[in-house]
């Protein structure tokens, strides 16, 4: 765990020497230009016969999108380990629950020995 | 004894004659079932006794008269692990054996007789091979492994008999299985379990285990005079499944001698069993589940056949072990009276339709496990 | 030395101190628009009892039906409505705000130094909209009530009943609301509020566990409250997830609804585990044993937690594959259990033990929660699970988890903090008078129902076999029993806000930063912010402490 | 014992100097206010994660089993618009973005540039979804409102027995299915376009508010915050496009 850690950042943050850290605006600029392509990259991809991996590659120009935004846009790459750790902990559920909810759909059909 | 209160009477009366403390061992898993609760029971009461012993002994040896200062104590890793490791080892062996149990509660042998039931607010309908019907009761005789499929028509129901220890869920639109093979002759509890409604402590039955000569007599006694797949077959024919299901060479179906229990690949590209569930959504559902090599033509029957409808199809597509009764089917559908029936003029087509499916993938129909 | 450790003020000179959080403001406005995490907590101890009243009649009516074999009391719907309310009351407006709302939110902020919760607006609103689910309890019960039992089995819950499942559903999504921002509450106030010095290792046990618990809040929560939509939207568009005639899955909704409902009973318990580990320590002034282990314990209950929720749908039919691992998974998470019942056990070893009101509760908890806790095992086990559960054996496990195990410690941890929230002493021979009737009816109404279980009585019959009926009258009168059990807090403690003596700041002489201060507290908790120097349960620091204070008195 | 508080012996002096009036009584600072609710709105987040996870569950298990049925009433919406609402999402997150890095810079006259642009994008987002609607109204795709299943066909296939069924009806017991794709698409984007509204109420109070300068003083906390519920909505969009709309355009 990083109780720790996350400590030392709460006691920095309450002695007021917390830096707030300003992204600058050509790295917003940067990732919006980057997200459109990505839109229609994604768009693109739809059309092309990939089989199997349609879903994939749409799912994984997905997350790329999504974790940019998460990292630049909400900032999390500037922030404190305890917001890394929250958005973590947020995503683990998540995939908690479709995973195992999903194990168990796939896994009937494996028979029932 | 007139003078005694007639409910404290009646209570001492069924005190004496009707206390049970202990549900009856009438199945083969049951004594199985019970050793595991009881060493369970055991651990339990060695791991209760340990703690109140400790307390007590704690609460005596350091009680503040006795002991007015308190030691300060971190802890200690040695024993945390010793807590941590041994009720984890313990938990363990009751996980590994309580799965081991599982899995024999719940995987039928091969040789075992299938019994449906369906489940409804509030009854329970048993459907037997030979075609007796049921409504509450279940007669099934000794020494017999005994295989259920369960489905449920409304809400979900559960099948228990404590006397088994056998329970399992009735859940519409998925056939469930269970099965037991009773070892004493007698009457016992049918509970529905899971709560469906107003009359769920109603949706109560008998389960009489018979000696297989009782079990004969009643099975000759309660005949409907036609056997399941006997009915499955005039609900076949009357659907017009052999319009397509005809084992022609240009059967627009695929023909369906030998398919239960049978590998069949799917147009949607993966490989399914046709075990009952199987079998019974492709009546429902059938672009579903479509073979490949075959049109996505067949219609749905959702609606049109009750689920003791489905479950004879379903027997009768079991028991289909030669086209030739689907041959025979031909001949009587043109006895019916529905003149609709499209069937290819000249109904003698050959044997050699494969099933399903061109190459040999029929062979592994007999030897498997079939649910 | 006597007994005990209640060190009491000179009663003919002391007085509750004039200003506190009580009488800072009057009127009802003054509460109804506070943001003080006291008066919440006050405000929520008072609905929540009210709640628990209700409940806990229904409760009555149950055991009383169940007298007889016949359904002579009352007809088998009225029974099934009887049953719903008392599980939907009990779990989601009792059981699931019993200690976090009451004394979590009253005391969290208090033992980490902090003026109040990080979020006082949100705290009130949780209190609003845990009334307006309340209310529309309420509501259903006056219009009719409800009759899908509190887990809203679909397809019963969509297709087949024609009772007031929306009003229901929407007071669970409300008070499900309600529980999410107390956790979201809490788990900002710990991580952000501590006072200088006040690291997680100091931190009270009782504030571990909290944190814990409100994770399981935050994130399980929501998943109810989207199945509820979904039963919502099923009933009223006809929209087929769950409706396999539509190509729906009824197995859905037991999963989304399990996803909350299994972590549902470790935010239950887990707080109630928070409170025994304050008990323990004090009444036998010693630092918990094993402090770390204990703590991460509860972060472990609370990880697993979260992975165990198909062992609800053993045999409803869910892949082999899967109860394997959920099989497993359950058996790992009783481990953190076991772990801390030892831990508790050893933390009286070499201690200096006394044996007021709330150590009665504890002793109580230790007993019925090893019950309970070993009975789960019973049924996390998939084979025994095939015949015990869905019987009374579920019944009584979980009663004596939730009853036997929350119940105590929320007793316990009333009496405990009660001089600190009132100012004023409880009586303490009728409270435990009160706490071994509580103790005897508990054991008399449960622990026939594990034979009633074993024998294969379902759950939820208003009628049964009559060879179930002794074990049945012996529930019923033990529930006469506990009843009586539970009456008698309510009325001395109401007493004692009158007549009850003047505690003082530190009547038990623990050591949480709660004992430090005046009781009642004022408003603002601390006139000054404090700075945690010593270890949580440092009965030495409070023995340095009090020669200090004498000697400068001196 | 005395009525004072035993451990106040050497308490840190609470910090009288400044108080702005954002700040609330029971912080230490104002940083430790900033964090509290950045921190607290994080979490808030998490439960919406999991509130829209369970309808995610959802789709993953039905499409997975009514995959015909599922492509072809994805190829039943709409592409254009479908992308164009994803450009202007995406386009307001940014713009939203630069409003905080305004707020940060303590540029007045830019913040609430960008936050009148997110506005109108949000506006435009939705107006967008409502001529998607108003579509599916029409034709009937409404699950629950005299759905029809007219206009659905076979997808094209591989199997080349299945050519010639394709453009012809879909199988009664398939097509029957697209009703909980579009079931499954209300819900999602209608939770989703919820959101969208509430945000944009929220958007309309702050041009108020920033017009009024209450952002620039370097109380940023708000605008941040707000950014952050923006951002999540965006991301929320970005799985739901691929999901919802590009189901195997190819077929």
């Amino acid at each position: 765990m990083s109780e720790q850690t996350e400590h030392a950042a709460h006691e920095q943050a309450q002695h007021g020497e917390h830096e707030h850290h300003i992204t600058p605006p050509v790295v917003y600029v940067v990732i919006f230009v980057t997200l459109l392509v990505f839109t229609a990259l994604t768009v693109g991809a739809s059309y092309i016969e990939m089989g199997v991996f349609n879903p994939i590659v749409a799912l994984a120009i997905g997350v790329v999108k999504a974790t940019l935004v998460v990292l630049f846009f909400m900032g999390v790459k500037y922030s404190t380990k305890l917001t890394k750790l929250t958005v973590f902990a947020g995503l683990f559920t998540f995939m908690a629950l479709i995973g195992m909810t999903l194990a168990d759909y796939f896994s009937r059909a494996w028979g029932r020995w | 004894m007139d003078h005694i209160s007639p409910v404290i009477w009646q209570f001492l009366v069924k005190w004496l004659t009707n206390f049970a403390l202990f549900p009856p061992e009438a199945s083969k898993i049951a004594p199985q079932m019970d050793a595991l609760y009881f060493f369970m029971a055991l651990v339990s009461l060695i791991g209760l006794t340990i703690v109140i012993l400790l307390v007590t002994s704690f609460c005596i040896l350091y009680s503040r008269e006795r002991h007015p200062v308190a030691e300060q104590i971190e802890g200690s890793t040695l024993l945390e692990a010793t807590w941590t490791i041994i009720p984890l080892g313990l938990f363990l062996v009751m996980f590994v054996w309580g799965a081991l149990l599982y899995f024999r509660i719940y995987t039928p042998p091969a040789n075992a007789m299938n019994i449906y039931v369906v489940g409804k607010q509030w009854m329970w309908k048993a459907e037997h091979p030979g075609g007796q019907h049921e409504i509450n009761s279940l007669h099934i005789p000794i020494g017999k492994p005994i295989q259920l499929t369960l489905i449920s028509q409304d809400v979900f129901h559960s099948f228990s008999i404590p006397a088994f220890r056998v329970k399992r869920e009735a859940i519409p639109g998925r056939y469930t299985s269970v099965w037991f093979e009773a070892t004493t002759p007698g009457t016992y509890h049918l509970f529905c379990t899971q709560y469906c409604g107003t009359n769920h402590s109603q949706m109560i039955g008998d389960i009489v285990v018979l000696t297989p000569d009782d079990y004969k007599k009643w099975l000759a006694g309660s005949t409907s005079g036609m056997s399941l797949a006997q009915s499955g077959e005039r609900l076949f024919a009357s659907l017009s499944c052999n319009a397509c299901h005809n084992a022609k060479p240009d059967a627009r179906g695929p023909n369906l001698a030998n398919v239960y229990g049978s590998k069949l690949a799917l147009a949607s590209g993966g490989v399914a069993t046709a075990d009952d569930a199987y079998l019974r959504e492709s009546i429902l559902n059938p672009s579903q589940h479509i073979t490949q090599g075959y049109a996505p033509i067949m219609p749905t029957y959702q609606g049109q056949v009750s689920e003791e409808g489905v479950i004879a199809l379903v027997e009768y597509i079991k028991n289909l072990n030669s086209d030739y009764r689907v041959e025979q089917t031909l001949n009587t559908t043109d006895l019916l009276p529905e003149g609709e029936v499209k069937t290819a003029p000249g109904a003698t087509g050959p044997q050699g339709q494969p099933v399903a499916q061109p190459a040999g993938q029929k062979a592994a129909s007999k030897g498997m496990v079939k649910q | 030395m006597s007994s005990t450790i209640v060190s009491l003020p000179d009663q003919s000179t002391a007085r509750i101190p004039k200003t506190n959080f009580i009488t800072k403001e009057n009127g009802l406005l003054s509460w109804l628009l506070t943001g003080d995490h006291k008066r919440i907590a006050v405000l929520y101890l008072i609905s929540i009892t009210f709640f628990f009243a209700i409940g806990g009649a229904l409760a009555g009516l149950i055991r009383l039906e169940l007298l007889t074999p016949q359904t002579d009391l009352m007809a088998t719907d009225t029974y099934n409505k009887v049953f719903t309310m008392h599980g939907v009351i009990m779990v989601f407006l009792f059981l699931v705000p019993s200690v976090p709302a009451t004394l979590g939110n009253f005391l969290i902020p208090i033992m980490i130094g902090a003026k109040d919760l990080a979020l006082p607006k949100i705290n009130l609103l949780s209190w609003y909209l845990y009334v307006v689910g309340g209310i529309l309890v309420i509501y259903t019960m006056a219009s009719g009530g409800v009759d899908t039992g509190w887990t809203f089995t679909t397809p019963l819950s969509t297709h087949y009943v024609n009772t007031n499942v929306m009003s229901t559903g929407l007071a669970v999504f409300i008070a499900g609301f309600s529980s999410i921002f107390t956790g979201l509450n809490f788990i900002v106030t710990l991580h952000k509020m501590r006072c200088p010095g006040m690291t997680w290792f100091r931190l009270p046990l009782f504030c571990w566990a909290h944190y814990a618990a409100s994770i399981l809040m935050v994130l399980g929560t929501p998943v109810l409250a989207i199945a509820i939509v979904l039963i919502a939207l099923e009933r009223t568009v006809g929209i087929g997830v769950f409706d396999p005639a539509k190509g729906g899955d009824p197995l859905l909704f037991q999963h989304l609804f399990w996803f909350y409902s299994h972590p549902a009973v470790y935010i239950m318990i887990l707080p109630g585990m928070g409170v025994i580990s304050e008990t323990i320590s004090t009444f036998s002034r010693k630092r918990v044993f094993g402090y770390t282990a204990v703590a991460f314990s509860s972060v472990a209950i609370a990880v697993f937690g979260f992975f165990v929720w198909a062992h609800h749908m053993f045999i409803m039919g869910i892949s082999n594959y899967a109860v394997l691992v959920f099989s497993l998974l359950t058996m790992l998470v009783a481990v953190p259990s076991a772990i801390k019942i030892f831990n508790w056990t050893f933390t009286l070893y070499k201690g200096s033990i006394t044996f007021e009101t709330p150590m009665l509760y504890s002793f109580g908890f230790m007993g019925l929660f090893t019950i309970g806790g070993m009975t789960g095992v019973f049924l996390g086990a998939s084979g025994t699970d095939i015949h015990l559960t869905e019987t009374y054996f579920i019944v009584a496990h979980f009663h004596f988890v939730m009853v036997g195990g929350m119940l105590m410690a929320f007793l316990a941890g009333i009496h405990f903090w009660w001089p600190k929230i009132t100012g004023r002493m409880y009586p303490e021979k009728i409270s435990q008078l009160a706490a071994v009737v509580t103790f005897i009816g508990f054991n008399l109404t449960f622990f026939p129902q594990f034979i009633l279980g074993t024998l294969g009585m379902p759950r939820r019959y208003a009628a049964y076999p009559p060879e179930f009926q002794v074990l049945n009258v012996f529930s019923t009168a033990g529930a006469t029993i506990l009843g009586v059990g539970y009456l008698l807090p309510i009325l001395y403690l109401t007493w004692s806000l009158k007549y009850g003596e003047i505690a003082g700041n530190n009547p038990w002489q623990a050591t949480g930063l709660e004992w430090q201060i005046q009781s009642p507290p004022l408003t603002e908790n601390f006139i000054e912010t404090p700075i945690m120097d010593h270890e949580a349960y440092d009965y030495e620091w409070l023995e340095r402490q009090k020669a200090t204070e004498v000697a400068s008195v001196g | 014992m005395s009525d004072s508080p035993a451990i106040a012996n050497g308490a840190v002096a609470a910090d009288h100097h400044e108080h702005p009036a954002y700040q609330r009584h029971h912080f230490h600072s104002v940083e430790q206010q900033a964090d509290t609710t950045n921190f607290a709105m994080w979490l808030f987040l998490l439960t919406e994660i999991m509130f829209f996870g369970g309808l995610f569950t959802a789709y993953l298990i039905f499409r997975n089993w009514y995959y015909p049925a599922f492509v072809e009433a994805s190829h039943q919406l709409n592409i254009f618009w479908g992308t164009a609402n994803t450009a202007v999402l995406i386009s307001s997150s940014f713009t939203m973005a630069m409003g905080v890095w305004s707020a940060e810079m303590r540029r007045k006259g830019t913040l609430v540039l960008c936050l009148v642009l997110t506005f109108i994008l949000g506006l435009i987002f939705l107006g967008i979804k409502t001529i998607e609607y108003s579509e599916k109204i029409e034709k009937h795709h409404v699950p629950g409102f005299h759905y029809s299943l007219q206009s659905f066909t076979n997808p094209a296939s591989d199997p080349e027995i299945y050519k010639e069924y394709h453009d012809k009806p879909m199988a009664l017991d398939m097509a029957r299915h697209t009703e909980l794709y579009f079931f499954l698409y209300f819900a999602m984007t209608g939770m989703h376009a919820l959101h969208m509204i509430i945000g944009i109420a929220i958007l309309g109070f702050m041009i108020l508010r920033a017009r009024a300068g209450a952002y620039t003083t370097g109380h940023v906390t708000f605008v941040e915050n707000f950014g952050l519920y923006w951002h999540f909505v965006d991301i929320i969009w970005i799985f739901l496009f691929p999901l919802l709309y590009l189901i195997s355009r190819h077929q």
